[in-house]
């Protein structure tokens, strides 16, 4: 049973994986780990987008990777109200730990009860050509339906990367987040650079939706099961690195899919669980934490 | 002060007394199953608190203390059916002592990371039960309750007086926590643990005393669950309805007292008893959503805190 | 000559490869009034903060009242007798003035024991630093000065045998900094022993008995004020070299 | 001490200076500031002299918008336009050419060192002239142009002082505020950075106005100064030999 | 110390504005009040949405032909979230307070189960709709359950699945299991496991994975690829299910027989999503639009179904679960018609010991209320060629291969010679 060609179909599956999961964590790393906005609805918002992108692939055939870039726009100002309020009520007076935290618990909620009203309780696909198709490398095959959003997946966290590094705005999230009066001093307003911010995670997590229903049915109450991956991820690659987010989404991707080649997929949840857990109590700056 | 907690003892008695009066009056059931759930929020919600509203530490585990609580005595009915009062205190210990690792285990870290480690814990638990065949597993078992109980007509009517019994229970133990040098400590540490400390504070250990007593609280809540359901399951044990009502009440009623949970946790949760059977239950959920967001941005010191505020107005008002 | 109550035996404390304090003693005796200057960022705080406990020292040990304190947790220290106010104030929000003093007085000076009545001593308390109209406001309706009075009165509620006060008086008028030198001078004739860390050099000067000086986390000098003044590392120390 | 009558207009010209007038200042209930006046003319180095707690940086904090005056007024006088500083905040102000070394520098520890010279080009107006700011910098700076890639925080505190001085030039500022450079470095590194300040205004053209703590470090570079006690004025110099009569520094320094 | 009292009278005064809240309306009369909780949200939702929409139907056929026994019905039910601890309450309510007449259960093992005690203490007929063995502790004898599972119902839920493997030749002889990790599917797989071995079947494979919580099926199917077994067995809820088919496509798992206990491949939704994908899937089938399957009704009920299934976003086709949604509530009606009577031990005695003619064809209960013969139809699904609806509603698609006495086609082994 272990041969070496099982092993490599268990590891590429596993990067396929975690190359989207770095696409779901990539907008919380952004908030959570720049930030400092512990955004716990950050999932609710990723299968917001997967439900947007249904709803046009349903009624206008539209394709859900295009869908989630269109949706990515609009949501993006989604994020910028959420994070007026979020900053208005709660950070502006520093009661942003305890009561900002159950804040977005709430909105968690919420989001998940207005998909339901809207949409009903039913799993929901969507179409598209490459969904369904695969191909192989030697011995090593690679769903199109996994792998579109591997591709997309690393892309977005490339162009977060990017941007962040290479832009003036990007320097400017990244610094905000260590030296907010610093960055005044830059001639930076921090509360636009944040708001900014916060937006554009929002709207990837839009993407991230859009990916999700790609790879398989998403119903309201689904974004639960991926709290703890997407915090996992975050915490794992170390906070603000999107090298680490891209890094810590391969590492939990691979963890799953050999557990659930190895020892059965009854354990692939808990694994990726005690990863974050053990992350937490050793070494809570993560792999990548500057 | 001791006169206070001599009044506060006998009124905890008299409802005590009192609940079980009612059963011998009353006989509608339903209103004993209702009552159940409502009583059994105003624990957990109570728990909820003595952690995150006085110590100043979310957990959004809630549902893993509780479960650990209900499938401690899940093994215990199947091994050798003790009585109830054998599977509350094992469900508390073994809920407490969860605490009390989970705490042990991540306390030194910023309180964020705590509640995400209480999340994880859930999901992690969730999967052991899940593959736990002896409990039922993931498929879930069906649980017979006695047939009958002494100085009782049903069952039914007894786990409504034992879990009324618990609520007055953990509220007074709040209390006395809170009107206690623990419970000023605890709010030392959630105003400031650096300056807590230099206090004379103990923190950690106050921390992990919190973290046990809540879990245990937690866990002491769910040990009468599977004769309350008849058939437990992991999905509705770990549900994530319960880390939101636990935290959601404690918001809505106000953090800072014993007060706070328990009004939440009757106002709401009998809000929620009356919706499931007049409103749909999507509606059901947006109220409390809408009210957690609501009390939250608008309200954060809950309805003991507004009503604190608006009787200092009129005070104001007549003086 | 009194017994020494907290004996620094080359503390060091290293923040990365940064070495913020290197092989500093400290010896302050019983009863003493003692003052610590040095310029910003010469280790000052960072002393407090190993000697309170809030940092571990990565080397050398510390010595109170006859016992080696270097590892032992902050409160324990605190219930020893060391109290300390902080620099920018941190009081517990949710709580009135009087009920900030409960704290230590609970925690750090009474130790739980019963039928101690709180109240009254955290009352005499905020007597001797008039705030006593003060004691049922929370802190969020305190003024910058009255925050930094209740910092210094929350210390003094520890019942310390050593009170180490770190820039109690930055910002505060001439009056309201004789007003506090007052108090401290009062607590110190009943047997209290202070390290003063200050800014205000009359503050300073007039005070201490004895003055050691830390510059770029190394003791440079140590004497009285006279001495101290007069000492030429201490001027280059703060006028350069 | 001066009063604000003796001020003189100048004309139009290209000149940046700071008119601080009667500034009275602090945080929240604590007052700090007291009625202070200076005034930085185009092409000086003024230092603001006195030990810790007596306002040097406060006043700094006033210039740059971090702190409001509660009286008082600040001007920018640049290029002909008298402009008021009170109400504007720190970002407002750096656009309009002013830039700060702040004390502590304040590095973003976890970028690089050319990310941190980077983003201190963030201004419009900087952006422009980045490729020959940075180039200018890192020439500038030797060891900054061998560490670009290196983490600012993984660096000597020596280092993070020029990069902190190199990040607020690469805002191309016309007016340069440093506090406290000298802070937590060792004496052979206090005078290199100074030494650096001087050289650099020169290059640009800068009026610089510095607040230190070290004596006779500051008043190598300074055309004149101030020496500020409890939020006072309490002695200006028109010159650094005025300055230096040491016995009165020193009473003021050390309160004996 | 006053402010206790004060706080002990509000919370009293609180308890009498609650008691208040839930006292019934006045009673309209001379209904036959039917009370049920059901899962109008959460996971089972949607099909129990449809499973109402079939209970009103058959409410609105009785009382257009003048009620039972010449009372007019009346549904009164309660969402119960899929969520047991909810369905306790909800039935006390019904009894206590609602005062109904009859119970039937909502939809599901999980909730049934919960129910089933309250019937037991009442003894009221109790009729379930698709419990898995859900008496089995219980035992009470007025409990009826329409799914056709069988007397023993985890081993014969499957047995159609294994009695077709092993007339094939050459025999196959080795046999993968999955199941999600959750009531029903382990239920399923466990009976799976029990034929295996009766049957002979080796097993190479025999896992469980998280329901819900797995994103990608892949390498759970490597790993099955790599045991290479003649027959796969599976055991999921619709979300993986979809999941499964299309990484089975994915890596080219082909094992002989393929399907077993898969929920969702029967809604419509899903059908036309996986579309060509479903061809020689063999799974557990309930109703198809096959000739041999025309029982007396179902075509008019279905109908009437069709027609108003849309506007409420339920599954448009509604094969699975609303026919028999509609057969328990009329066998039940049926019962107090024959007996002429609203006594429950009379009712119940009379579902007991006779066969009842239903729009599900022909229905005889057995021990723990179960059907006293097994009549899972496994269905292979052959000849789909798009993914539109109409594809799933003709006849010839969903082709019934066990048991003989309903087959309506050509069983095409192995699996991958019918994809």
């Amino acid at each position: 049973m272990l041969s070496i060609e099982f092993l490599l179909n268990a590891l590429i599956a596993g990067l396929l994986l975690g190359g989207f999961y770095a696409a779901m964590s990539a907008g919380l790393s952004l908030s959570f780990g720049l930030l400092d906005v512990v955004n716990i609805a950050h999932p609710a918002f990723i299968i917001f987008g997967s439900y947007l992108t249904f709803y046009v692939n349903e009624h206008f055939g539209f394709d859900p990777i295009l869908a989630g870039l269109v949706f990515a726009v609009p949501s993006y100002f989604l994020g910028v109200a959420v994070y007026r309020i979020y900053y208005n009520c709660f950070e502006k007076t520093g009661a942003e730990s305890l009561r900002g935290l159950v804040f977005f618990f709430g909105l968690f909620f919420l989001i998940e009860v207005i998909l339901i009203i809207t949409f009903g309780v039913d799993y929901r696909l969507v179409r598209a050509f490459y969904i369904g198709k695969s191909t192989s490398i030697g011995s090593v095959g690679i769903a199109y339906r996994l792998f579109v959003p591997f591709l997309v997946g690393g892309i977005l966290a490339a162009v977060l990367y990017l941007f962040l590094t290479k832009t003036f705005f990007g320097r400017a999230i990244m610094g905000v987040a260590q030296d907010s009066l610093a960055v005044q001093l830059m001639g930076v307003d921090p509360i636009r650079i944040k708001t900014v911010a916060f937006g554009i995670g929002i709207a990837t997590a839009v993407i991230a939706g859009s990916l999700l229903i790609i790879i398989g049915p998403v119903e309201p109450t689904i974004g639960r099961e991926y709290i703890g991956r997407v915090f996992a991820v975050t915490v794992l690659g170390g906070l603000g690195s999107m090298t680490g987010t891209l890094v810590g989404g391969l590492i939990l991707g691979v963890a799953e899919s050999f557990t659930s080649s190895f020892f059965g997929p009854s354990w692939a949840l808990a694994v990726s669980f005690g990863i974050l857990l053990i992350c937490l109590a050793v070494r809570p700056s993560g792999l990548f934490g500057r | 002060m001791s006169k206070e907690r001599k009044l506060f003892l006998i009124v905890a008695a008299v409802l005590i007394v009192g609940s079980f009066l009612i059963t011998t009056q009353m006989e509608n059931r339903f209103y004993y199953k209702a009552a159940y759930v409502v009583l059994q929020y105003v624990v957990l919600a109570t728990a909820w608190n003595i952690l995150g509203g006085y110590t100043g530490y979310v957990n959004f585990g809630t549902a893993a203390f509780f479960a650990m609580g209900a499938y401690t005595a899940v093994a215990l009915i199947k091994t050798w059916k003790p009585p109830l009062y054998v599977l509350l205190v094992m469900g508390g210990l073994v809920s407490g002592l969860l605490g009390l690792g989970i705490g042990y285990l991540t306390l030194r870290l910023k309180g964020v990371f705590f509640s995400i480690a209480t999340l994880a814990l859930a999901v992690v638990l969730q999967m052991i039960i899940s593959n736990w065949s002896y409990v039922g597993g993931g498929a879930g078992t069906a649980i017979l309750k006695p047939r009958s109980v002494p100085m009782f007509s049903n069952y039914d009517e007894f786990l409504f007086f034992v879990m009324a019994a618990l609520a007055v229970v953990s509220v007074a133990v709040a209390w006395l926590i809170e009107k206690s040098w623990v419970g000023r400590g605890m709010a030392a540490i959630r105003d400031n643990e650096e300056a807590a400390e230099c206090m004379g504070v103990p923190i950690l250990k106050l921390k992990l005393f919190a973290t046990t007593v809540s879990g245990a609280l937690m866990g002491i809540a769910g040990a009468p669950f599977s004769y309350f359901v008849v058939y437990i399951e992991p999905t509705s044990a770990f549900h994530l309805d319960y880390a939101v009502n636990s935290l959601a009440m404690p918001m809505i009623g106000g953090t800072t007292t014993w007060l706070g949970p328990l009004v939440g946790a009757v106002l709401v949760g009998t809000a929620q008893q009356i919706a499931t059977v007049t409103l749909s239950s999507e509606m059901n959920l947006l109220i409390v959503g809408s009210l957690l967001v609501g009390f939250v941005v608008f309200a954060p010191d809950g309805l003991v805190g507004l009503f604190g505020k608006i009787r200092a107005r009129l005070a104001g008002r007549e003086a | 000559m009194a017994e020494n109550l907290l004996d620094v035996h080359g503390v060091t404390k290293r923040f990365g490869g940064f070495s913020a304090l290197t092989r500093v003693d400290l010896h302050v005796k019983e009863n003493e009034r003692f003052g610590l200057i040095g310029p910003n960022g010469s280790g000052k705080t960072t002393m407090i903060n190993c000697i309170s406990g809030a940092l571990a020292n990565d080397e050398g040990n510390i010595v109170f009242a006859g016992r080696d304190i270097t590892r032992i947790p902050a409160y324990q220290r605190t219930r020893l007798g060391i109290a300390r106010s902080f620099q920018i104030p941190k009081p517990f929000v949710s709580m009135t003035v009087l009920e900030n003093l409960c704290i230590p007085l609970e925690y750090a000076a009474h130790q739980h024991s019963h039928g101690v009545e709180l109240r009254g001593e955290a009352m005499e308390i905020l007597e001797l630093m008039s705030m006593t109209d003060k004691a049922d406001v929370r802190t969020g309706g305190l003024t910058q000065i009255e925050l930094r009075k209740l910092e210094l009165a929350r210390a003094m509620a520890a019942k310390p045998k050593l009170l180490i006060s770190d820039e109690a008086m930055a910002g505060l008028s001439n009056t309201e900094v004789d007003d506090i030198l007052e108090i401290l001078v009062r607590l110190n004739e009943e047997g209290l022993t202070v390290i003063m860390i200050e800014h205000i050099m009359r503050a300073v000067m007039n005070f201490s008995e004895r003055i050691v000086v830390l510059d770029a986390g190394e003791k440079i000098a140590e004497g009285t004020p006279d001495e101290i003044v007069n000492n030429k590392d201490v001027e280059r120390a703060y006028l350069g070299a | 001490m001066r009063s604000s009558t003796t001020r003189t207009w100048k004309g139009p010209t290209l000149a940046h200076s700071i008119v601080v007038d009667n500034v009275s200042a602090g945080y929240g209930a604590v007052r700090v500031l007291h009625g202070v006046s200076i005034e930085v003319n185009d092409g000086e180095t003024v230092v603001l002299l006195g030990t810790n707690g007596n306002g040097k940086s406060t006043l700094i904090k006033c210039i740059m918008g971090i702190i409001q005056p509660d009286e008082g007024e600040i001007y920018l006088e640049a290029d002909g336009e008298r402009i008021n500083l009170a109400g504007r905040n720190p970002e407002e102000i750096v656009n309009l050419g002013v830039a700060l070394v702040p004390e502590g520098r304040r590095l973003f520890p976890r970028l690089t060192v050319e990310e941190n010279l980077l983003l201190g080009a963030y201004r419009e107006e900087a952006r422009r002239g980045i490729d020959r700011n940075l180039a200018f910098s890192f020439e500038a700076f030797p060891v900054l142009a061998e560490r670009k890639n290196q983490l600012a925080g993984s660096m000597s505190g020596g280092e993070q002082q020029m990069l902190a001085v190199a990040r607020a030039l690469m805002s191309a500022p016309k007016v340069l505020l440093v506090d406290e450079p000298s802070v937590g470095l060792a004496p052979i590194l206090v005078s290199r950075v100074i030494s650096k300040i001087r050289e650099l205004k020169e290059e640009y053209q800068l009026t610089v106005l510095m607040a230190e703590q070290n004596f006779n470090q500051a008043v190598k570079i300074a055309d004149r100064g101030y020496i500020i006690v409890h939020g006072e004025i309490a002695f200006a110099g028109e010159d650094t030999e005025a300055l230096a009569g040491h016995e009165l520094v020193k009473k003021y320094y050390l309160g004996a | 110390m006053g402010r206790i009292i004060k706080h002990v009278i509000l919370g009293f005064a609180l308890l009498l504005a609650v008691s208040i809240a839930f006292t019934p309306a006045a009673q309209a009369a001379k209904e036959v009040k039917i009370g049920f909780s059901m899962a109008l949200t959460g996971p089972l939702g949607p099909a129990g949405k449809a499973a109402l929409l079939a209970m009103q139907i058959w409410r609105d056929d009785v009382n257009a032909k003048g009620g039972l026994l010449g009372r007019k019905v009346k549904l009164v039910y309660y969402d119960d979230q899929t969520k047991p601890a909810n369905v306790p309450g909800i039935y006390a309510k019904l009894l206590d307070v609602d005062k109904v007449d009859f119970i039937v259960s909502g939809y599901g093992t999980n909730l049934i189960v919960p129910a089933l005690p309250i019937a037991m203490e009442r003894g009221m007929v109790f009729m379930g709709l698709f419990g898995l063995d859900a008496n089995a502790k219980f035992k009470y004898n007025n409990y009826f359950q329409i799914m056709p599972a069988g007397p023993d119902p985890i081993v014969d839920w499957s047995r159609g699945f294994f009695e077709l493997a092993a007339k094939q030749k050459p025999r196959p002889k080795t046999i993968a299991l999955l199941s999600a990790d959750a009531e029903f599917a382990r239920n399923a797989v466990a009976g799976a496991r029990r034929n295996a071995k009766k049957f002979g079947f080796k097993i190479v494979y025999d896992k469980r994975y998280p329901f819900p919580g797995t994103t990608d099926f892949t390498p759970i199917l490597r790993a099955v690829k790599a045991a290479n077994p003649d027959l796969f067995y599976v055991g999921s809820y619709p979300g993986g299910s979809v999941g499964i088919v299309k990484a089975a496509h994915e890596i080219k798992l082909e094992p002989k027989l393929f399907g077993g206990g898969m929920v969702g491949l029967q809604y419509t939704a899903i059908q036309m999503n996986l579309g060509k994908l479903l061809n020689g899937i063999t799974d557990y089938w309930f109703w198809a639009p096959e000739k041999t399957l025309k029982f007396p009704g179902i075509e008019a009920f279905l109908a009437k179904y069709q027609k108003e299934a849309p506007k409420q976003k339920l599954d448009p086709l509604g094969y699975y679960l609303p026919p028999f949604a509609y057969a328990y509530v009329q066998l039940l009606g049926n019962a107090i018609e024959a007996t002429k009577s609203f006594d429950q031990a009379k009712i119940g005695a009379y579902i007991r010991n006779n066969t009842h003619s239903t729009v599900v064809g022909d229905v005889k209960f057995g021990k723990n209320g179960e059907w006293a013969t097994s009549r899972t139809f496994q269905v292979q699904l052959q000849n789909i060629e798009s993914n539109k609806m109409s594809e799933f509603s003709k006849e010839g698609k969903m082709v019934v291969v066990y048991p003989e006495e309903f087959k309506s086609g050509n069983f095409i082994y192995p699996y991958a010679k019918g994809k």
